[in-house]
């Protein structure tokens, strides 16, 4: 069910024609994503999923298509020859990847589960030890710093672009 | 209808992400290419917690990359966008094939 | 006898060149490097004299050795024998015609006489090299400066010869690339050092692989055929000095290369292809010389004729004979000199009649008489005159290949000598329109050679009567080198 | 490893005999002249040039005189016998243990014969290109040639080594080449001088193919032990010689023939001797010196040097003997239509020659194949080395003689000329002699050497006899047509003021060869040269001389009353014979045959498809390599075609691709 | 703990504080371009000075931060290439509105290289490759006013998002496959099946992505032509030399099980892209476009050196990126004078440049000739090791491939060399002035190009590292 909404709502999101409407079926496939994490019992990961993406994401692009388009103005079509193209690759790739991961039996680890609660992954976010992730967390902090300056550099340019 | 597994759940992520290929080969307006490119983030997260969930329950090292690629999405979909508006300012439209200036 | 010297003596020459101020100090300090090079290359002729007279019987003389990349096992290895003495001589002989010659460059003339010595580096670097790399290295060296030299002061379709011509030594020089890499991996021990591989023996199956790739690589420099037509192209655009260069040292390169690398580390090689060599070699000789016959330009002439000429340098190679070797190696020196006087030449007439076109000259005789005689003596030389040296180069090939029994040689020999015919005709029609006949109007007032044209024209001559006249030292010179290189293939065939 | 200024070996034999250094100056002193007048003549010394060169030459006639005094009448002979004696040996270059070119003068009666002959006529042509050349421009260089030539003559006849032998005969060939060229501005001495040159280069081709195979079997270069090794019966050598055949002859005759095919061009016999009337372009003392008296004879010279071994094949005799006796009579017939005196000179110098050559051809021709029995020999060799002697002089003196007419007359051609002998008594005089000696009247020198050319030919090959004998009789016919013509015939046609016969310099030479002509038959040549060094008896026969004189005279009575005045008999004459008199009067037509072979077959079907393959296939190869490239970039650069979606179609195509690649079929 | 942290992250930590302290001076005070441009070429040698002393071994953070000497000199490349950017793109910088965010965001990428090169698990690699690339996208952009800057930038966000999709779809393959994200832990976890293979082209296709490998290069061109040359040199030099070096890390380390299908795969590539980069550059008219393909060209050399798997290959590949970085810098800075004070980036501008601008143009010549490998340049003795390294394992064909690349390759140098040196031209580009710290990077470059080669202890050290 969940699979469905997500799977429907990603096909609709890529393929309709009106912008604002796409913005919203990927809205709902994500939220199908996020359903798809609970399901699976990671609940913090399901709840950065809505923050970030359904809160953080698609508002963003929500707005750069408010400001960039004129809502409800229908999406050029693309070549028919392109989509041909396209289908025929993707689904080449499709049927690949599936082919390899049904070939392939995968064999689950016998050690003992780390649950994925809020704790654990504190403890680990911030640890320095064998499991810990502080470093990446550091990284990543970089970037977000570099991208915040990069987006302000670009986005807030002072003059206008002369036509 | 089966216990939902591993495999339903890969099959999802992998549609996703070729869902998202697809996307990002057709659609002509930046934006919506974009919007492509997170559907096919959002698959290989799937995947990334499917493993951990299915087959890796004793790290959590899937957990914590989906987590980070959540960021890494939120950053490159910022600075994405930000060049984009930028596009628009110069070109006055963000279709793609607008900006073929360069090419052979 | 400090072999880096003469290196470091062009590389000095060249940083000097670079400081001076004006034209007028550039070819002066020019002069005066070449002049060095030559008394050096002299000094090196008497101390290896001195040497090997002394009983000093090693195989190189003056070795020097220096591990440069010792991770590849390379090390900056200089020597000398009698081969690159030889070839080092006749370097020093051209590059100071050569800038003689080059006195009236008023175009960037420093840059012009800084990419002369620089030439001559490579050519020293080369003749001396004992790694192959290094050897490789200073190869390469000589290629960039010849297209500069074309492209910037050449004349006509320069560009595309330019080009051309270094595409094409590109080429060979990657075959060459190719070649060693093989070498190296395919040897037992891996080396470029050119004296061990020469002590190891290969294994035939890298020897069949490596030997035409090294020998076709460095023929492509010495106008094997069919890769022979970067030659006419290349010297018939070149400003004189770049062609006396082209043709005395650089097509040289590739003679030494094939004797000194291919058919002394891989005589094996040598064997299996040697009659190949000799079918290409044999019909570059009678072909460049039919194809010099219908030239009309006299760069085109000269750079034919050398194509056949250079023919007979593999010839002498192919037969695998110690006389025919030694014979290769002494027209190697001989076409050098000859070649560059008779672009000297060329070039002497071309400023002054601004043509090369024979059926446009005539008479020059009456008005240039020291030029035209040059010409005379520079095409019987090239006619292999007795008393001059391409003479004595080409009947040691001659004798060399006759010592091959069997019908295949002997008819490669003879269709060789019948090129001496085919040569008489084409100098005598080129000499005998140029020099002979009235005087063509318009051509009244010319004026003979200067100074430095005379030197640059002695110089050569003497060089060139010097071995016609007494090639025994030559030949002393040479032959030991080449029984070295011999006895190595007889190796092989014992060892068969 | 040799010494780098080895010492020259000197031998001087027997001890305090004659010395090496003489030997050595003979030929150096005239190139000491040929350097000094080559390098300085122009500005320096350019008056005195002509006496300088005239004293150092003289000096070397003096010293081969002195040389010939003493090899013939003292040290030469031992125990009956002319010893060949290597004065000087070098050793110049070596090519192997064996094979080396060694430059050393070789003394035996041959080599001092010519020793002398040389010297003399070239001293000769020195002394009187003096007057005749007087107040040219480019005189220096014009003796700085000469003594070139005669340092290169002189380094011929001396040899000691095959090799050597070939050097000088390149050096002779290209002095030559220098001479005949000396007008230079004037095309047709441009064109002859590169035909001498080119014709006798394609000759020496097969000299040095010639001296390749004999020097591959004898394993020596040295004349001596080459001829010592390829003669005598059960050597190795000679037997390798004998049995490696090629096409049905073996190596020896192989390079017998090829080595005679060198001297056939020099010595300008048929087919090759198209270059030597054209030759005579150059300045007439030139012709007197080189295309009649020396060079030419140097083919000669080379098969009577190498004589033992060219006896050891039967072929290659026969095909010298056919060869001189087709020259011979072709020359001759040709020689009695032309109209230019040299011309006609010319081709009697190569009728004559072909005489030395069957000379030659014949006294070895009926030898049974594989032995040499110098006992056997007739005595063809000692005439026909005779006969290169007086010819020498004759010929010479008819040149010399020829050149005062043309100072005086400025014209080679018959027709400008008739009733001279007033005007130049001497000449007419010496070129009487000179007439009546070639064509063998006793007792002018000629006529003893031609007689004794017959007798041979009688003694071996009747058939030969009976050519030669007619050759001999339009000998005496078309020179003294030529005689006539000039000094007879027409009244004089001189125009106003004229030089006279030229100076004491002019003259002194005329006089000294008229009266060699006149003498120099009785001259016992039989005790000096012979073919073993022993003295031969030559018998006079005088019945046998009855038909050679006779005929001889016929051709002188013909050619008086044909031509001692001016009448329309020849005219007549050569209308009847029609098509021969056109053929013969076009020299046959052998230029123009060559023409078409070197114009149109090689220039068209060699030269010129070489040339267009080398342009458009060789080089089009490459170029078309560069341009394919060029070609191939253009096409496919619609895969970058600016749109960023197809970027990653091809993104993922390549993904797909390699994945599919290296799972399924490269694994 | 401390201590070593300190000193084994010892650049990374270098580098942010002259990131913070950038941050700082540009939040906080308002100094000009003019006087800040010196303290950051100072602070950048510093840098450069720092990357070389105090090097050690070692782990941190459980080993997702490993260092040794060879990851320390890798490093030091780096550092050096981007301290000649910040002298010779001056003239640029000091004009640009936004030059302390331009050092801040390379800054950042080149953090993300260092943390990439020392990477110990998929994912800080995956963290560092994203950090070295999504800034860069950024600076394409920095010619705000310009069409082409920000198609640039569009492409290569476009691109690298896509790229950084298959990425992580790989990863997560493996992640499946063997159940860790760890550098350490992976190899022995791989045994080579099709679902492997699969992850590993998809991995692979990413490092090809930024290496510009055919044919995932296609967002190359179009981005070196767009973005300002200082972006465009520091994408070609910087940005492809810490893909190689990690790629180095990754294949001979992680992927060491699967060497087989690396090798295949590497000289396939390696044999195409050679063709390809080829191929195209004959054709471009623009110099940056132009300098697009022939490093395009220059990376298949770089695989010809990588297939050989063994030290040598490290070293070679290590070296030629060192005199790749001199090379290539030396062009850009020749091309982006040009076109900062001319405005003019083809070919055929340059005609004539020697007569008005001859220091330039040797600059520019010795630069050529060392791309294209002849000597006595450097790139002579880079290319030689590359294709002996690569020769080490007996396929002649594929060296023979390259070696005939060499020669289609100085074609299209000696096409600018032709236009510089001997082309006649009425209006030849003007004098250029070059601000001493120009000057002084082009004399560091030539400098480099031929002492990099002849001195043979270079060389030696790099071997010595890889040991």
């Amino acid at each position: 069910m969940l699979a469905a909404l997500t799977l429907v709502s990603g096909v609709l999101a890529v393929t309709t024609r009106q912008i604002f409407r796409a913005a919203i079926f990927l809205l709902f496939s994500l939220i199908g994503i996020a359903g798809l994490y609970f399901w699976m019992q990671y609940d913090f990961i399901a709840a950065v999923q809505i923050v970030v993406y359904v809160g953080g994401i698609t508002v963003l692009i929500i707005f750069s298509i408010f400001l960039t388009q004129q809502a409800g103005e229908l999406l050029p079509k693309q070549k028919i020859g392109r989509q041909i193209f396209s289908a025929l690759a993707v689904f080449c790739g499709f049927a690949l990847t599936m082919l390899q991961l049904f070939q392939h039996s995968f064999k689950p680890t016998t050690g003992q589960p780390v649950l994925p609660i809020v704790a654990n992954i504190g403890d680990r976010m911030l640890g320095v030890a064998e499991d810990g992730f502080a470093l990446p967390f550091e990284v990543v902090s970089m970037l977000l710093l570099a991208a915040l300056i990069g987006c302000i550099v670009i986005a807030l340019r002072s003059k206008p672009a002369t036509s | 209808m089966m216990e939902p597994g591993l495999n339903h759940i890969l099959v999802i992520s992998a549609a996703l992400f070729f869902i998202g290929v697809f996307g990002f080969f057709t659609r002509r307006n930046l934006v919506t290419m974009l919007m492509s490119i997170e559907l096919v983030l959002n698959s290989v997260n799937l995947n990334f917690i499917a493993f951990n969930k299915y087959v890796w329950p004793n790290k959590m090292d899937g957990l914590f990359f989906a987590i980070f690629v959540i960021a890494i999405a939120a950053a490159e979909a910022a600075v994405a966008i930000a060049i984009i508006i930028n596009l628009y300012r110069s070109h006055h439209s963000i279709d793609v094939e607008n900006a073929e200036e360069m090419k052979f | 006898m400090n072999l880096p010297v003469l290196i470091l003596l062009p590389l000095l020459t060249a940083v000097v060149i670079l400081l001076m101020r004006n034209a007028t100090q550039v070819k002066w300090a020019a002069l005066a490097g070449a002049a060095a090079q030559f008394v050096l290359a002299f000094a090196l002729l008497f101390a290896f004299r001195s040497e090997r007279a002394a009983g000093n019987e090693a195989q190189m003389l003056f070795e020097l050795q220096y591990n440069w990349f010792p991770a590849w096992h390379i090390s900056f290895h200089l020597g000398v024998d009698g081969i690159s003495v030889a070839m080092i001589l006749l370097t020093s002989f051209v590059v100071i015609a050569g800038v003689l010659v080059s006195w009236n460059v008023e175009k960037m003339t420093k840059e012009f006489y800084f990419l002369l010595i620089l030439l001559s580096l490579g050519a020293y670097g080369f003749f001396m090299s004992l790694d192959l790399f290094i050897l490789f290295f200073f190869l390469e060296i000589a290629v960039i400066p010849k297209y500069l030299l074309i492209g910037i002061w050449g004349s006509g379709k320069k560009e595309y010869a330019a080009n051309k011509l270094a595409l094409m030594l590109m080429g060979g020089s990657a075959l060459v690339l190719v070649g060693l890499l093989g070498t190296y991996f395919g040897s037992p021990t891996k080396t470029f050092d050119l004296m061990t591989l020469s002590q190891l023996n290969i294994p035939a199956s890298v020897q069949h692989i490596c030997f035409p790739l090294l020998f076709v690589g460095f023929g492509v420099f010495t106008a094997l055929f069919p890769f022979h037509t970067w030659v006419p192209d290349g010297h018939s655009s070149a400003p004189t000095a770049g062609s006396m260069f082209l043709a005395g040292i650089s097509m040289k390169l590739g003679g030494y290369g094939c004797l000194r690398v291919a058919t002394y580390i891989m005589p094996d090689g040598a064997k299996e292809y040697a009659n190949i060599i000799i079918v290409l070699s044999a019909i570059a000789i009678l072909y460049g010389a039919f194809a010099t016959m219908m030239q009309k330009d006299l760069k085109y002439i000269n750079a034919y004729s050398s194509v056949s000429h250079c023919g007979f340098v593999l010839l002498g190679i192919g037969m695998l004979t110690k006389t025919a070797m030694t014979g290769a190696v002494m027209q190697m020196v001989s076409h050098g000199l000859m070649t560059a006087l008779f672009f000297a030449v060329i070039g002497m007439i071309y400023e002054r009649t601004h043509t090369r076109q024979v059926n446009e000259m005539g008479g020059l005789l009456k008005v240039m008489p020291f030029i035209t005689t040059v010409l005379f003596i520079v095409g019987l030389c090239s006619l292999g005159l007795p008393g001059l040296s391409g003479f004595v180069a080409e009947m040691t090939i001659f004798m060399g290949s006759w010592q091959n029994t069997d019908a295949f040689h002997r008819i490669a020999t003879i269709a060789a000598c019948m090129s001496i015919v085919v040569t008489a005709v084409y100098i005598l029609r080129a000499v005998g329109q140029t020099a002979m006949g009235p005087l063509k109007a318009g051509y009244e007032n010319l004026t003979d050679a200067t100074w430095n044209e005379k030197a640059a024209a002695i110089i050569l001559i003497a060089g060139i009567v010097a071995i016609g006249i007494a090639p025994f030292w030559l030949n002393d010179l040479v032959s030991p080198a080449t029984e070295i290189i011999m006895k190595k293939l007889a190796a092989v065939t014992a060892g068969m | 490893m040799n010494d780098f200024l080895q010492m020259p070996l000197l031998q001087i034999l027997p001890a305090g005999k004659g010395s090496a250094l003489a030997l050595l100056l003979i030929p150096l002193l005239p190139f000491a002249g040929f350097l000094l007048l080559g390098i300085f003549g122009r500005k320096h010394i350019k008056s005195a040039s002509g006496i300088i060169a005239t004293t150092l030459l003289l000096v070397s006639a003096a010293l081969s005189l002195y040389t010939a005094y003493g090899y013939f009448f003292d040290y030469g002979k031992v125990n009956g016998v002319y010893q060949k004696f290597i004065a000087v040996q070098y050793t110049w270059l070596q090519f192997s243990p064996g094979l080396s070119i060694d430059l050393g003068i070789l003394l035996d009666p041959i080599s001092v014969m010519m020793l002398v002959v040389v010297t003399f006529i070239s001293l000769m042509v020195h002394i009187y290109s003096l007057g005749y050349m007087k107040g040219e421009e480019r005189f220096a260089t014009y003796y700085a040639f000469l003594g070139l030539f005669t340092f290169s003559m002189l380094g011929l006849i001396m040899a000691s080594n095959l090799f050597q032998m070939y050097i000088f005969w390149e050096l002779v060939g290209v002095s030559s080449f220098l001479l005949i060229g000396y007008y230079y501005n004037k095309p047709s001495a441009v064109a002859a001088c590169k035909k001498a040159f080119i014709v006798t280069r394609f000759a020496d081709l097969g000299f040095l193919i010639g001296i390749l195979i004999l020097s591959f079997h004898a394993e020596t270069l040295d004349f001596n032990t080459l001829i010592e090794r390829l003669t005598i019966d059960g050597n190795h050598e000679l037997h390798t010689a004998y049995s490696s055949m090629f096409l049905g002859a073996s190596a020896l005759t192989w390079g017998a023939i090829l080595i005679f095919i060198g001297g056939a061009g020099k010595s300008a016999m048929f087919p090759l001797h198209i270059w030597l009337p054209d030759a005579m372009e150059g300045p007439t003392p030139v012709s007197a010196l080189i295309h009649a008296a020396t060079m030419v004879v140097a083919g000669v010279y080379l098969v009577a040097r190498m004589f033992p071994v060219f006896s050891m094949s039967a072929g290659a005799m026969h095909l010298v003997t056919l060869v001189g006796i087709f020259s011979a009579l072709f020359a001759a017939i040709i020689a009695c239509t032309q109209t230019d005196i040299k011309r006609v000179l010319a081709y009697s110098t190569m009728s004559q020659i072909g005489f030395m050559m069957f000379a030659l051809g014949v006294s070895g021709s009926n030898l049974v194949e594989g032995s040499l029995d110098y006992t056997n020999l007739g005595a063809g060799y000692t005439a026909s080395m005779f006969h290169l002697f007086t010819h020498a002089i004759f010929k010479a003196l008819l040149f010399l003689g020829a050149g005062s007419v043309i100072h005086f007359i400025h014209s080679n051609d018959m027709k400008d000329m008739g009733g001279l002998r007033k005007y130049l008594p001497i000449t007419h005089i010496a070129f009487l002699v000179a007439c009546l000696a070639i064509s063998g009247v006793p007792p002018f020198a000629g006529f003893f050497s031609k007689e004794e050319i017959l007798l041979a030919a009688w003694q071996h090959n009747k058939m030969v006899y009976y050519v030669a004998l007619f050759t001999s009789g339009l000998t005496a016919f078309y020179m003294f047509r030529l005689y006539f013509n000039i000094f007879w015939n027409k009244g004089a046609i001189v125009h106003g003021e004229h030089h006279g016969e030229g100076g004491f310099v002019m003259m002194l030479p005329l006089v000294l060869l008229a009266v060699g002509a006149a003498t120099a038959g009785f001259i016992p040549f039989g005790n000096f040269i012979t073919a073993d060094g022993k003295p031969l008896e030559i018998e006079f026969h005088w019945q046998f001389s009855i038909a050679p004189v006779a005929v001889g005279l016929t051709g002188i009575f013909t050619a008086m009353w044909l031509y001692k005045s001016e009448n329309n008999k020849p005219a007549a004459i050569a209308s009847s014979w029609g098509g021969l008199y056109k053929a013969a009067y076009h020299k046959f037509y052998i230029d123009e045959v060559y023409l078409f072979i070197t114009k149109k077959v090689l220039f068209n079907l060699v030269g010129r498809p070489a040339a267009w393959f080398d342009k458009n296939v060789v080089n089009g190869l490459v170029n078309m390599t560069g341009n394919t490239t060029l070609t191939i970039s253009d096409k496919i650069k619609g895969f970058q075609s600016g749109k960023v979606q197809q970027y990653a179609i091809y993104f993922l195509a390549g993904v797909i691709g390699l994945a599919v690649l290296f799972i399924y079929i490269w694994k | 703990m401390l201590n070593e942290f300190l000193i084994l992250m010892k650049s990374e930590l270098v580098l942010c504080c002259i990131i913070f302290l950038l941050l700082f001076i540009k939040v906080g005070t308002d100094m000009t371009n003019e006087r800040m441009l010196p303290l950051v070429q100072v602070l950048l040698l510093v840098n450069v000075v720092a990357s070389f002393i105090f090097n050690q071994e070692g782990t941190l953070f459980g080993g997702l931060f490993t260092t040794n000497l060879l990851m320390a000199f890798q490093k030091s490349i780096l550092s050096i290439g981007i301290y000649l950017i910040s002298l010779l793109f001056a003239d640029w910088l000091k004009k640009s509105e936004h030059m302390p965010e331009f050092f801040m965001l390379m800054l950042s990428a080149v953090l993300g290289m260092f943390f990439m090169i020392s990477s110990g698990s998929l994912l800080m690699f995956f963290l560092a490759l994203e950090l070295s690339t999504i800034p860069v996208a950024a600076m394409a952009n920095f010619d705000l006013e310009k069409k082409l800057s920000s198609e640039a930038a569009m492409k290569m966000i476009l691109s690298s998002a896509f790229s950084s999709g298959i990425l992580l779809f790989g990863i997560s393959l493996i992640y499946g496959a063997t159940g860790t994200i760890n550098f350490a832990e992976i190899p022995a976890l791989l045994d080579g099946s099709p679902l492997q293979i699969l992850a590993f082209v998809f991995l692979f296709t990413a490092f090809a992505f930024k290496l510009s490998i055919v044919p995932f290069h296609l967002w190359t061109a179009d981005v070196y032509e767009g973005s300002p040359v200082a972006v465009t040199s520091f994408l070609s030099v910087i940005s492809k030399g810490s893909i190689a070096f990690i790629l180095l890390t990754t294949l001979y380390k992680v992927f060491a099980p699967m060497q087989e299908i690396w090798y295949n795969m590497v000289m396939l590539l390696s044999v195409i892209t050679m063709i390809f980069g080829n191929l195209f550059a004959l054709r471009q008219q623009n110099i940056k476009r132009f300098l697009a393909f022939s490093s395009i060209a220059q990376v298949g050399f770089i695989l010809v050196g990588l297939s050989s798997n063994s030290s040598q290959g490290t070293a070679s590949v290590v070296y030629f990126i060192l005199i790749y970085i001199f090379s290539n810098l030396a062009a850009f800075g020749v091309a982006g004078a040009i076109s900062q004070q001319t405005g003019k980036e083809r070919i055929d501008d340059l005609k004539g440049l020697y007569q008005t601008n001859p220091f330039i143009s040797w600059v520019l010549a010795l630069a050529l000739f060392s791309l294209a490998g002849i000597p006595p340049t450097a790139g002579f003795f880079g290319k030689l090791f590359l294709i002996t390294a690569g020769a080490s394992k007996g396929n002649y064909f594929f060296i023979t491939v390259a070696a005939l690349n060499l020669i289609v390759s100085l074609y299209y140098y000696l096409r600018i060399i032709r236009a510089v040196f001997m082309d006649k031209n009425d209006q030849p580009i003007e004098k250029i002035i070059l601000l001493p710290s120009v000057k002084l990077g082009m004399l560091i470059c030539g400098a480099g190009i031929i002492l990099t080669g002849l001195l043979s202890w270079v060389y030696d050290y790099i071997t010595s590292l890889t040991m």
